[in-house]
């Protein structure tokens, strides 16, 4: 946690290339592979694969998510702290998530 | 003393005569939870003071009079150490303290009375394994490990007793347990300390330690007659409970005679420890607790029986040593069933409990 | 270092954009006015990213504690709908993506033609959703209002490899369903508020609002719709494909 | 003890013409502004009368709670006044209180720049603010509601029939004025700072602000959720919290409190902000340990988040649980010492005055101080059992949040008054204040955590008669405190007319906000400033002063 506060202070000041256009082919091939994406994890939704099921769809989501953030929303683009926005979000609710898990998983250890 | 007002006089006299800075020490755990808060008084007094000390005697030193021209010194990292560390260690200190005590007053020692209570807007219901039940009061021997199991019928209460430094919340849908030894005869308050409604500061009532041997002629004196045991057994019976349940090889359902405390093995291959906790849960949600070799075909009985129906039901299978009366009430009532009117299948309970299905206690009334 | 950077450059900004129309007065130039928008954008995104977050925490702890009637809630759901409906958000996240980028070379054409797209796709997306919760309300799924778990102690002739729920698991699918609809319906009025904001941007543009060098509030729209695509992407595998097989 | 410096700009000191309280007149030059100073002014107006509202509930609070007995009023009507005092007061008036009006005013000029980032959204915030205050309100007279502020499921959601989904919606809005407020500060600090004003130049205030926006933008939306999820058990009966229906009440305590345990550090870390401005100014001295004091705001934030279960210790957590939130609750509590000893070496060999705000200071520090300790015995798992839910716990936040974050929010209005209305207060009477609230609060405050020890339970109408005698010294202590919060009301309006007229530097503080004129310009800089100082640069003042004066004489 500490490093994320001291990098935020010192490395979130503008960078000033955010004119940076992205041209439709990228959207284009974005925009296919998300499609196939889909169709995938769909596809995989109908393969019996136990345990991995889950983390076959999850690991399709996060792959989609990430390349929308990176290329619809222009992350790749965008300035150090547009990114450290977004991972800090992220690290938030992974604490939301972690932390309450810590006493779901755990209140079935003992009797208390 | 008639130059002060009377409200005024009658105030002192309040004063004097009930002024404490602690409440009875009534309890085992009392004397380690004051150790422990004299320990965090002192800490913080030391604190206080420091703090207080460093700013009065510099303001002292340094007020302008004194000082015209501050110098401007930037920082001291031995300084940041040291106010990080120490305190860091105290409060350290402070945590392992709490965590051990938390542990001593939620865990339980394994030879502890139980004793149940369920919590109702607003009132406090004390169930005792002999039977005597108590509203807003509860009465307990000198020097015995007491538990108390707890749930609450409707929203969040907490069980606090003062005197004794111990409180839990009592929650809707799950037993919490608590457990003290009583040092001291007395009555002390108890006290619903989670806000849970309109009548919020009239659930309180007593509790009254008392001689083993006055306990002993209480529990003579204000028996009911049925243990919780015995009416458990009434309901086991009457819900039907045996047709699976009969300890016989053959049988539909495990069986729970001594399988209170014992390890179990689920569907799933997980072992549980079959408590008071499992025992209700898995009456109410027996998918959830599905013991392994036995097919998933229990019905559920939320919504069914009450929550005193519960403790009775947890109690009786936490008390059962054997199958023996299962099956002699089983073997009567399906010999009357057979001979009255043959078999619809979930009257094997009709023999006996027929006239005290009605009013068996712990069923909810439609 | 880093640090020594700073945000305004005044004598830039006297240089350049002294007399954009669009550069607000407290902002120094045009690069800082647009900079600032987008982080608060993202800002508000990540707040949106703990409004659902807190949906999500909700749905692992009840997944693990209720599996089976997960499972048999999410059988409820037509994969077929919700694969259409992820396909027509990604569309439509392609056409505000395309929105953006003519707005960014200033035609104003393309660019009413890609949000009007986005626009008919958020539709689209509605109906589907629309006819789904019909459904649900048809077979008794909406948890409170209309409820019967009757359907999940019996044998599913879909899923024939199903078991039926035993009464106490199949009562727990409420839970599945509550948060199903606590989710999608989250989701879906984001959606609503998405397609009622692209209706008055339409409306400006039409006006030429945005092709004239100043297309910020096109941009971060875009943005906060595909936040939204991002979080059904999230919501399709969870809800209606990772319990295929129990 | 001396009082305020006498120096050229003072006796000389006049009115500017032009100022942003007279760029335009009338309701809507108000209403409709963008300017974030007129909007710190119309929150300090509109957190000025919740504040009495959510006072005059805590008044008959202690007036009930003067007799054992439920006499004056029936328990209902006391549920309903403890719980919109509790409503109040934190959604109306703590979180609020600091940021939003001296926050508003300050962090655009403090960070150089003309306004924040979005003037439209600060007052859309607070347009937000005031219609949750209007369904605050509307809930209190349709009925009142009577959930606690803390909306315990399944209390709430099931066995109340009073205006939950009012009160609810209330927030859920005042949540969102919140949010943009927080959003609004983030993007200022990073992206409107002066040329020169790195993060190390920024004063303290800025930084602790910065922290406490960090958690408002992260905290607040977890907080929206569950207000909807429970909105929606209530109206139509979704089964997310409920037991009967498979949910886990506990779930929305975990829910509740990771928004509700980082919005006390929302509602303090602003006021420790104050509290390092007016000890640095009256000591004429940089602040021990710049750094120290900036990164422990930092790391209050960034722990706030990791120990929200300490609410829960007794609610049937896990144990194991609830040993790691009890030791991430210890370490958090070391920032807030790291804090204290700092403010107390700041004064070493300063040269200290004893100005009003100074004076609050103080109260800030013993008082928080307490406070603060308090909350290690409530950390502490074990001592937690026989604390929580008791007076005791009352005590503790209202150590930290009246005795700190009030004493730091009056610190800061009278700090700052001159700064904001161009007008000195009068020096005598608010010292006079100071003294009665300081007196005020502790003989509230303090018999609590003795009725806490000996057990007597929060939120009672009725109680053990043995209890009586604290309970009527805080409620005499309730009277004084309250004449010392009338105090400040009074003289502060009466020194908008006939108040010694400040200057631009009263205090001699080197804050950029004291070198521009008081009242500010409505773009607060005539050109945009080149930071050329270190926060506290007392030397570099003293040279700008002597060069002026050399310039002018």
């Amino acid at each position: 946690m500490s490093q994320l506060t001291e990098k935020e202070i010192l490395d979130t000041e503008p960078t000033h290339h955010s004119e940076h256009i992205v041209s439709p082919k990228v959207y284009g091939l974005i925009f296919a592979s998300l499609l196939c994406l889909t169709a995938l994890t769909v596809a995989a939704s109908y393969v019996d694969l136990y345990a991995f099921n889950v983390i076959v769809a999850l690991a399709i989501a996060c792959l989609k998510a990430v390349l929308v953030i990176l290329f619809f929303m222009h992350v790749k683009y965008s300035s150090r702290l547009t990114k450290l926005t977004v991972a800090a979000g992220f690290f938030t609710f992974f604490v939301l998530i972690t932390m309450a898990m810590t006493d779901y998983i755990s209140r079935a250890w003992g009797m208390w | 003393m008639h130059f002060i007002s009377p409200v005024l006089w009658q105030f002192l006299v309040n004063w004097l005569t009930h002024f404490a800075l602690f409440p009875p020490e009534a309890s085992t755990i009392a004397p380690h939870a004051d150790a422990l808060y004299f320990f965090l008084v002192a800490i913080s007094l030391v604190g206080l003071v420091l703090v207080l000390a460093l700013v009065a005697g510099f303001s002292f030193l340094y007020r302008q009079e004194r000082n015209p021209v501050a110098t401007q010194i930037e920082g001291s990292t031995l300084l940041e150490a040291t106010w990080t560390i120490i305190p860091l260690a105290l409060f350290m200190l402070a945590f392992v303290w709490g965590a051990w005590l938390y542990f001593r007053i939620y865990n339980p020692p394994t030879n502890a009375m139980n004793i149940y209570i369920v919590g109702k807007q607003w009132m406090w219901k004390a169930e005792h394994p002999g039977g005597q039940h108590e509203i807003d009061s509860l009465h307990v021997p000198l020097g015995r490990p007491i538990q108390l199991t707890m749930i609450s019928q409707d929203v969040f209460h907490s069980f606090s007793i003062p005197a004794f430094r111990v409180k839990r919340e009592v929650i809707p849908g799950r037993y919490t347990t608590v457990w003290f030894e009583a040092t001291q005869e007395g009555t002390y308050h108890l006290f619903c300390t989670q806000y849970c409604g309109t009548l919020h500061s009239q659930m309180i009532g007593t509790i009254t330690v008392m001689k083993p041997d006055d306990y002993e002629a209480w529990t003579e004196g204000s028996t009911s007659g049925m243990s919780l045991a015995q009416n458990g057994e009434r309901l086991f019976a009457s819900m039907g409970c045996n047709a699976c349940h009969s300890g016989s090889a053959a049988a539909r359902g495990p069986n729970l005679a001594e399988v209170y405390m014992t390890k179990v093995q689920m569907t799933n291959g997980s072992y549980s420890t079959v408590d008071d906790a499992f025992l209700r849960d898995s009456i109410l949600n027996p998918t959830m607790h599905q013991m392994a070799g036995y097919a998933p075909i229990m019905p559920t009985y939320q919504g069914q029986i009450s929550e005193e129906g519960m403790i009775d039901l947890v109690e009786y299978i936490k008390k059962l040593n054997s199958n023996y009366r299962i099956q002699q009430t089983l073997n009567t009532s399906q010999v009357q069933s057979s001979a009255q009117n043959p078999a619809p299948s979930q009257s094997s309970n009709q023999g006996r409990a027929q006239q005290t299905a009605p009013t068996a206690p712990g069923m909810v009334k439609p | 270092m880093d640090s020594q950077a700073i945000a305004t450059h005044p004598d830039q900004a006297h240089a350049e954009h002294e007399h954009s129309p669009y550069l607000r007065h407290h902002f120094a130039n045009l690069e800082q006015q647009k900079e600032t928008s987008t982080f608060g954008m993202w800002l508000f995104l990540l707040t949106e990213i703990m409004f659902f977050g807190g949906l999500f925490c909700a749905y692992l702890i009840y997944r693990n504690w209720y599996y089976p009637a997960f499972v048999a809630g999410s059988h409820q759901l037509s994969i077929g709908l919700g694969a259409f409906n992820t396909a027509v958000l990604i569309c439509s996240s392609f056409t505000m993506a395309m929105g953006v980028h003519a707005a960014e070379m200033r035609w104003r054409k393309p660019l009413i033609g890609w949000l009007l797209a986005t626009i008919f796709l958020g539709c689209v997306f509605l109906g589907v959703k629309a006819i789904e919760y019909n459904e649900k309300w048809e077979k008794h799924h909406v948890p409170g209002l209309n409820f019967s778990a009757a359907g999940f102690t019996k044998q599913d002739p879909k899923y024939p490899e199903d078991r039926p729920l035993a009464p106490d698991m199949a009562e727990k699918t409420q839970v599945y369903f509550s948060l199903y609809f606590a989710m999608t319906g989250m989701h879906a009025l984001h959606m609503v508020i998405g397609v009622s904001i692209l209706v008055i941007l339409v409306f400006r543009a039409w006006a030429g609002a945005y092709t004239q060098g100043h297309m910020t509030t096109v941009e971060n729209f875009g943005l906060y719709w595909h936040f939204v695509d991002i979080v059904w992407i999230f919501l399709f595998p969870l809800l209606y494909l990772i319990s295929r097989h129990q | 003890m001396s009082t305020i410096l006498s120096l050229p700009d003072q006796t000389t000191a006049t009115l500017p013409k032009r100022s942003y309280l007279n760029d335009g007149y009338g309701l809507k030059s108000w209403l409709l502004t963008g300017d974030h100073k007129r909007i710190a002014i119309l929150y300090l107006i509109s957190i000025t009368i919740f504040f009495f509202i959510g006072g005059f509930f805590a008044g008959m609070v202690r007036l009930e709670l003067l007799t054992p007995p439920t006499d004056l009023m029936a328990a209902d009507t006391y549920n309903k006044m403890f719980t919109m005092h509790g409503i109040v007061m934190v959604f109306l008036f703590l979180v609020p209180s600091v940021p939003a009006t001296i926050g508003n005013f300050l962090i655009p000029i403090m960070v150089g720049a003309k306004d924040l980032a979005f003037p439209k959204i600060n007052l859309l915030s607070w347009y937000l603010y005031v219609v949750g205050g209007v369904l605050t309100l509307s809930a209190l007279i349709l009925g009142g509601v009577d959930t606690g502020w803390t909306f315990t499921t399944p209390l709430s959601t099931h066995y109340l029939n009073t205006h939950v989904v009012t009160a609810g919606l209330a927030i859920f809005v005042a949540g969102f004025s919140s949010i943009f407020t927080g959003l609004n500060f983030i993007v200022t600090v990073h992206r409107m700072r002066a040329p020169g004003m790195t993060w190390f130049r920024l004063p303290l205030f800025v930084w602790s602000h910065y922290a406490a926006s960090v958690l408002m933008v992260l905290g607040t939306p977890v907080l929206a959720i569950t207000l909807v999820l429970v909105v929606l058990e209530k109206v139509i009966g979704i089964g997310v919290f409920d037991p009967a229906k498979g949910g886990d009440p506990l779930l929305f305590q975990h829910l509740f409190w990771f928004y509700s345990h980082p919005a006390v550090y929302i509602m303090i870390l602003p006021g420790m902000g104050v509290i390092s401005e007016v000890i640095s100014t009256f000591a004429r001295k940089r602040v021990f340990g710049y750094t120290a004091v900036a990164f422990s705001s930092v790391a209050i934030a960034v722990f706030a988040f990791f120990v929200w279960a300490h609410h829960m210790f007794i609610m049937g957590i896990s144990n194991y649980s609830a040993l790691v939130f009890s030791l991430l609750t210890m370490l958090v509590a070391v920032p807030s010492a790291i804090k204290i000893f700092n403010w107390s070496f700041t004064l070493y060999k300063g040269s200290i005055t004893f100005e009003t705000p100074m004076l609050y200071a103080f109260g800030f520090i013993g008082l928080f101080t307490i406070g603060g300790l308090t909350g290690v015995f409530l950390g502490s798992m074990g001592m937690d059992i026989h604390l929580t839910e008791t007076y005791f716990i009352v005590a503790h936040f209202h150590f930290v949040m009246v005795g700190g974050m009030l004493m730091a929010f009056l610190s800061g209005v009278h700090f700052w008054w001159p700064k904001m209305t161009g007008r000195m207060y009068p020096e005598g009477l608010s010292k006079l204040a100071a003294l009665i609230t300081f007196i005020g609060f502790n003989l509230t405050f303090f018999p609590q955590f003795i009725l806490g020890y000996l057990g007597m339970p929060r939120r009672y109408a009725a109680y053990p008669p043995e209890f009586q005698v604290l309970n009527v010294l805080s409620t005499a202590g309730a009277t004084v405190l309250g004449v010392g919060y009338l105090l400040p009301m009074l003289y502060l309006t009466w020194s908008l007319k006939y108040g010694k007229i400040a200057g631009a530097n009263p205090w001699q503080a080197t804050g950029l906000e004291w070198q521009i004129q008081s009242p500010p310009l409505t773009t607060n800089f005539e050109e945009t400033p080149v930071i050329d100082y270190e926060a506290y640069d007392y030397e570099w003042l003293a040279n700008k002063t002597k060069h002026e004066v050399q310039t002018v004489g």
